[in-house]
């Protein structure tokens, strides 16, 4: 299996402009912040929003090439896809929304409700559920069943748009593993948007991060999680994430103040800067010794993460510090006192922008 | 690993963070059977309490506006019952061709329906779903038939379809069709002045629906075909339900354009509304009577087809 | 002002021509006196005066239905007749000439409903004349006859030489024989509720006379024979 | 501390775990501005491409069958604008009273559409939301104004709200209103024949709207009123605007029930398509002529509307 | 503040019952699974489902009390919602939306937007997107205009059902800070349904877990982290949790199975064992030594949880135990190896049930 598609169109305020290269029967995980383009990008693979420019090819198969004039349209795609509002249709119940898709391929209604009920099962659904409508379900069973109804047509690509996100926190372990499950059995490429860092890190064989309807950083998770290339990537994984302009070993950060790196940069110019929230120490008064950055600012908010504190410090440039409970009760640390936070230079990651 | 950090106020300080330490994911068990309860809320037992349902209270002067409605709309029926002469309506009924104008009625009427369904829920769904020049033009085209007088409306039917008509010159010498004067042309009519009706209708049901369900039906593999048939029919059921019952009540009431059209020969084009007309030349009461028989036979088909045309989300 | 007076008259929508031009001579006559007409099918003008409507003069086209609002009005006068006439194609591209023609296969023939008046006379004139038609129509009203011949939808029909007379381009009258015609009589009466009974019978007087009797002529109507 | 666990499939094994390790939640700092992209997908500029529209195909067969629908219901009006004799336009347009018609027409109709809508939505919003016994026999009960022939609908009026009618005479007697033979008359005629349309066709709105929308307006402060007046009327526009439509061009078009109960009376209750009954007993191209007249006022005023009364989700 | 609720109604298969007794102007955090009855709960106490029985008083004032007949309409309660599904009025521009609730209120149509637009400005949302209509926003952004609506009518009772679900991870924990800061500020009562359990443990000055329409435990987040009654509590903070009669210190469970305490339980009957997952060994072989509770089982299942690896033993009773990375290398755990799982006795914690 394989997807190649380069998708380009423009939709009120958004410029998407995006290309996908998967080989193989990947799990892709698309992440970004709100607005970026995810939904956009899924429909248009989907054929349901047409590209201004662009092509997809799935598996060989062109199924849109704007140059070439091709476009398949939406139904004759092998696709799968959960709406990010489930879209179930009111007017049928639920085994029949998930027995709908196998009813259009051809299965009898009778074979077709079995194979429905099935799926409903293996999305835990409770069984009273099949032949309710739509509107009668909670939030989190509708999202099961709009899983189960993309689900049950065995598409070769599948596009998944918060598959979890309605889910309690039980019912989405055990989801994730049956998705992961079907995906491991399955032969197709998926697609999965998640705002999840847990469910991105462990579903994806590659991920990819779209920002203003484009791909700021794509990769395999391990990749992403070291080397962020934009604040939303720092973010979700919690790193905190500069840019400047490197000269020897010190780097000029373009938002004001300066970082230290304990060698030579190997590239001069444009970098992005790394430093883990946990290699930085606060003091309440200026620390003496090795650390060669050192700056002060004030607390500006304290969060709970884990079994550590981390420490949002508003100076030049900002930084967050992950302490334990303990230095936090000793060092009085309540929003707005005054903080030195130091880093060792060795602890600071510089790599090319 | 989570999402983001939290705010950490000081309703709870480090202890809660302590606790908040073994918070980590994990599930038990693969399967999680439904698990009754292990404690009650109350302490009481459920309470067999009657299903609950939503009540929904009019906005102020709503009823006494609805109430003047129904009133002014059923006071002449009402007058018209009071009047009639109950004890002619055998007579009335036996009398020649009523039954057979009744049967023809009922043709006529369903059979205008079902033109007006095979080519009006297309023509409402171009005008609802496909931009083209011209449309704004096409859906008041669409209207003018309720506009025009009915008789006129015969007229311009005789001259569109009639035997020396634009279109009818051909049809009765190159296919042989003459439509005047016969069944047909009375159903014709009818689907002339009655298709309208259901056309706007059937548009706006079509404009107010959600078309992300049609998108969601084309991704598992629905045809436009398909599609149509299966979700946007039935979501649009109300709207079509609405534009059947307009339709087929104004093609049973037609009376101008199919006696202007079809002409009126008792068993072939003489419908009810035709029949209650002459009878009225010579006798109120009777013509009275063959109304309310009419509009007792619409109002069991009516109240009959309630909840399937008029099914409710 | 004072004097005025507003007359409302009831009439036939057949006479709507005629009674219009009427109107207008007559209230060139009496200044003081504004006619206002209502045209509509006898039973109509009839169901309204049942309720009351505020009528001074009714003129139907038949006097059975005037008959049958004896009570609301003053003993009615005929003011006008009319015949029968057989109705084809301008130029009678069929060559009909006689009642016996309308009984050919090839023919369309439509004729009024025997509900109407017209209708009824057509009726008894055939049976009369022992022509058996089968006509293909029978209209609600003789103008139907007129229309579905003019447009060439019918070849042949019965109607009222005043409406032949209307028509008269579009279609050609064929004459009915007199012994076999029937005449169409046109009754008139004075509404008794009548706030203005003066000026109705003014009104009526004016139809009744030689100048009223032109005035219908010219419009194809025959004078009131003797009933 | 996460939501709960997640699989360990071979793909990533432990490795892939200890990266995992850092990923915890936090921010750098509270405002987080708007940021252009730090690197471009790929690596071309944006293209100024056109906005995208959705293109919708139609199901296979209604382009012909709206085609022949829209043939068929424009034919005829083609024939009378062929067969209009133009040069008798300006006579027939000056001849005494069609202008004072034309005006009364458009009061007329425009009234019946007012007493409609300040009436028939409550009406239809009863028949929609509330459930009482007879519902279904209400609903239909509006209907057969529809199905009732024009004529004997007059003189149902007639019997119930004449001098001498049920609820006529006690207007006339106590109140001192006389309806019939007054444009009030006319314009109540119309209304008996037109409201239906707009009752059911709004009530199909009704029917079709996502009511959780009133809900979301109540948990805002919307009392009823405002709920109703924001909230469902625009969500139910398509609707209401078909419903006005038809609900006009039927008023328009009304001639029987007029005649009858309202007379004839020029300047008073003589609207156009009595005007053109009349014209019709000499001269069926007058009447042609006129008719047209109407359609084309009507078309006027029925494109003019377009957007604002057939407005698109 | 207080809120006394007691709601009781049927609504299909959902018999709900629960009672809500909140004092001063806490944060309420109902949790539970999937179709508990959250969201219906929610709309009770908005007024859009009549109880069956029961009372709702808010402050003093009777919103609502079967008995007495007293029912406050939904438009006359001091309440803000945010919907699962948002429910954005389609035929608004967003800033409408937002000043809705506020026109209602007798404000001007300019006061009403300005104020509207700052509510935008503090949920965060792109500018440009005040005018547009809500079907051409993001899910995130649609739940932030939601958000931003029911917070401008500065109600008393918030009524939040997943308020954040649809974000992405940076505007999530922003907003999540936002809200905070707005309800330590506001003077009423905040219900907020979420399935997050960061969010639930770090806003939540009260916890309600409600499982089938009942409330199965409430109370302050440590207390329900330490000592959970039901299945979906001990999942959503990841502990082995067991139900059994106690005998001593001999426990066994009602699902088969027996474990020991180091201690007699104080209570002889019907007990809770909750074991934490890190305080369970595997082992290849047989374990000597002095671990009082062993039993074998089979590996079903590996979880990731932060640094260390979850592994899913099925057995007698089935346990969770959370190991190393390494551990797991030195152990061969895949799916289908025998294992196993020893507990110390000290390690079981027995309260009664
Ligand atoms: N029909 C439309 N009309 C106008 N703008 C649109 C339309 N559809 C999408 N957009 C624009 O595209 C942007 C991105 O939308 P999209 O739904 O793809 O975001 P997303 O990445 O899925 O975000 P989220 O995580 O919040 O769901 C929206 O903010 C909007 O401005
Ligand atoms: N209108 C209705 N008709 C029938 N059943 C209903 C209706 N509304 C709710 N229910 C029942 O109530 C149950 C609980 O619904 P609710 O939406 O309150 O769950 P929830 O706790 O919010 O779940 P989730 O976390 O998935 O949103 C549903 O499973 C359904 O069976
Ligand atoms: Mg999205
Ligand atoms: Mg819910």
């Amino acid at each position: 299996m394989s997807l190649h598609a380069r998708v380009e169109l423009v939709k009120g305020t958004l410029a998407l402009d995006a290309t996908l290269e998967v080989a193989g029967d990947q799990v892709v995980v698309l992440l970004g912040p709100n607005a970026a383009g995810k939904t956009t990008l899924l429909r248009a693979l989907a054929g349901l929003i047409p590209l201004a420019r662009g092509r997809v090819v799935l598996d060989g198969t062109t199924l849109e090439d704007v140059d070439q004039g091709v476009r398949v349209p939406t139904d004759q795609r092998p696709i799968g896809v959960v709406f990010q509002d489930y879209l179930l249709f009111p007017h049928l119940s639920v085994l029949d929304n998930v027995a709908f898709g196998l009813r259009t391929r051809g299965a009898g209604r009778r074979a077709a409700r079995e194979e429905a009920a099935r799926w409903l099962a293996r999305v835990d659904l409770a069984p009273g559920c099949a032949h309710e409508r739509p509107k009668a379900l909670s939030g989190g069973q509708a999202q099961r069943v709009a899983l189960a109804r993309a689900l049950a047509t065995r598409p070769r690509l599948l596009l998944l748009d918060e598959p979890l996100a309605a889910m309690d926190a039980g019912a989405r372990a055990e989801l994730r593993r049956e998705l992961a499950r079907h995906l491991a059995s399955f032969e197709g490429i998926c697609l999965v948007v998640t705002h999840d860092p847990v469910e991105a890190m462990t579903l994806a064989d590659q991920l990819v991060v779209l920002e203003g309807g484009r791909v700021v950083q794509r990769g395999a998770p391990g990749e992403l999680a070291s080397r962020p290339r934009s604040r939303y990537v720092a973010d979700l994984i919690g790193l905190n994430l500069y840019r400047g302009r490197a000269t020897g070993a010190r780097i000029d950060l373009r938002d004001g103040g300066r970082i230290v790196a304990a060698d030579r940069v190997p590239v001069e110019g444009d970098v992005y800067v790394v430093i883990p929230p946990r290699a930085v120490s606060l003091h309440r008064t200026h620390p003496e010794g090795s650390p060669r950055n050192v700056w002060s600012g004030t607390v500006a908010a304290l969060d709970v993460a884990g079994e550590r504190i981390r420490v949002h410090v508003a100076g030049v440039p900002p930084i967050v510090a992950e302490v334990t409970p303990a230095a936090v009760a000793a060092l009085h640390l309540v929003e707005g006192v005054p903080v030195h936070a130091s880093v060792k230079a060795t602890e600071v990651d510089v790599y090319p922008a | 690993m989570t999402s983001s950090g939290t705010p950490l106020t000081p309703k709870h300080g480090p202890e809660s963070a302590a606790n908040l330490a073994v918070v980590t994911g994990g599930t038990l068990t693969a399967e999680r059977p439904p698990e009754p309860p292990l404690s009650e809320a109350t302490g009481r037992p459920v309470q067999p309490a009657p299903p609950v349902r939503r009540t929904r209270r009019a906005p102020a002067g709503f009823l006494p506006l609805a109430v003047v409605a129904v009133a002014f709309l059923t006071l002449p029926l009402v007058a018209l019952v009071a009047r009639a002469p109950w004890g002619s309506l055998p007579a009335a009924l036996s009398a020649p061709g009523v039954l057979t104008a009744l049967r023809l009625s009922l043709i006529c009427s369903l059979g205008a329906v079902g033109l007006s369904l095979l080519f009006g829920v297309p023509l409402a769904w171009l005008l609802a779903r496909l931009r083209f020049r011209g449309r704004d033009v096409v859906r008041a085209v669409v209207l003018l038939p309720m506009v025009l007088p009915p008789v006129v409306g015969g007229v311009a039917l005789l001259l569109a379809f009639g035997r020396n008509g634009l279109a009818g010159r051909w049809l009765d010498g190159l296919v042989g069709i003459t439509l005047p004067f016969s069944t047909a042309g009375a159903i014709l009519a009818e689907t002339f002045v009655a298709m309208p009706f259901l056309v706007i209708t059937v548009e706006a049901g079509l404009r107010g629906m959600d078309r992300r369900y049609e998108d969601a039906a084309a991704t598992l593999g629905a045809g436009r075909w398909t599609t149509f048939r299966r979700v946007t029919l039935p979501l649009i059921a109300p709207s079509l339900g609405a534009g059947a019952a307009l339709c087929w009540a104004r093609a049973l009431g037609e009376f101008g354009a199919t006696i202007t059209f079809a002409g009126n020969l008792p068993g072939a084009t003489q419908t009810m509304p035709l029949a209650v007309y002459l009878a009225l030349q010579n006798n109120v009461d009777t013509a009275v009577t063959l109304s309310l028989v009419m509009l007792a036979i619409s109002l069991v088909v009516l109240v009959g087809l309630r909840g399937r045309w008029f099914p409710s989300r | 002002e004072a004097g005025r007076v507003d007359l409302t008259v009831f009439a036939a929508a057949s006479l709507t021509d005629a009674f219009t031009a009427l109107g207008e001579e007559f209230t060139a006559a009496h200044p003081d006196i504004t006619v206002v007409f209502s045209f509509a099918g006898s039973q109509q003008l009839v169901a309204q005066l049942q309720q009351a409507a505020p009528a001074d003069v009714l003129a139907t086209a038949d006097t059975k239905t005037m008959d049958t609002v004896a009570d609301l009005t003053t003993p009615s006068e005929i003011f006008a007749g009319n015949k029968l006439a057989i109705a084809v194609a301008a130029g009678n591209p069929d060559g009909i000439t006689s009642l016996d023609d309308l009984a050919r296969e090839d023919l369309t023939v439509v004729l009024a409903a025997p509900e109407v008046p017209a209708g009824k006379y057509a009726q008894e004139i055939l049976d009369d004349a022992g022509v058996t038609v089968r006509p293909v129509s029978l209209e609600e009203s003789v103008k139907g006859v007129v229309t579905k011949v003019s447009l060439g939808e019918a070849d042949a029909g019965i109607a009222y030489v005043t409406d032949v007379a209307a028509a008269l381009g579009e279609i050609d009258g064929v004459e009915i024989p007199e012994e076999m015609n029937v005449v169409a009589t046109y009754p008139i009466a004075v509404v008794t509720a009548s706030e203005n009974a003066d000026a109705a019978r003014a009104f009526v007087d004016f139809i009744l006379s030689s100048q009223g009797r032109q005035v219908l002529q010219d419009y194809g109507f025959l004078p009131p024979g003797p009933s």
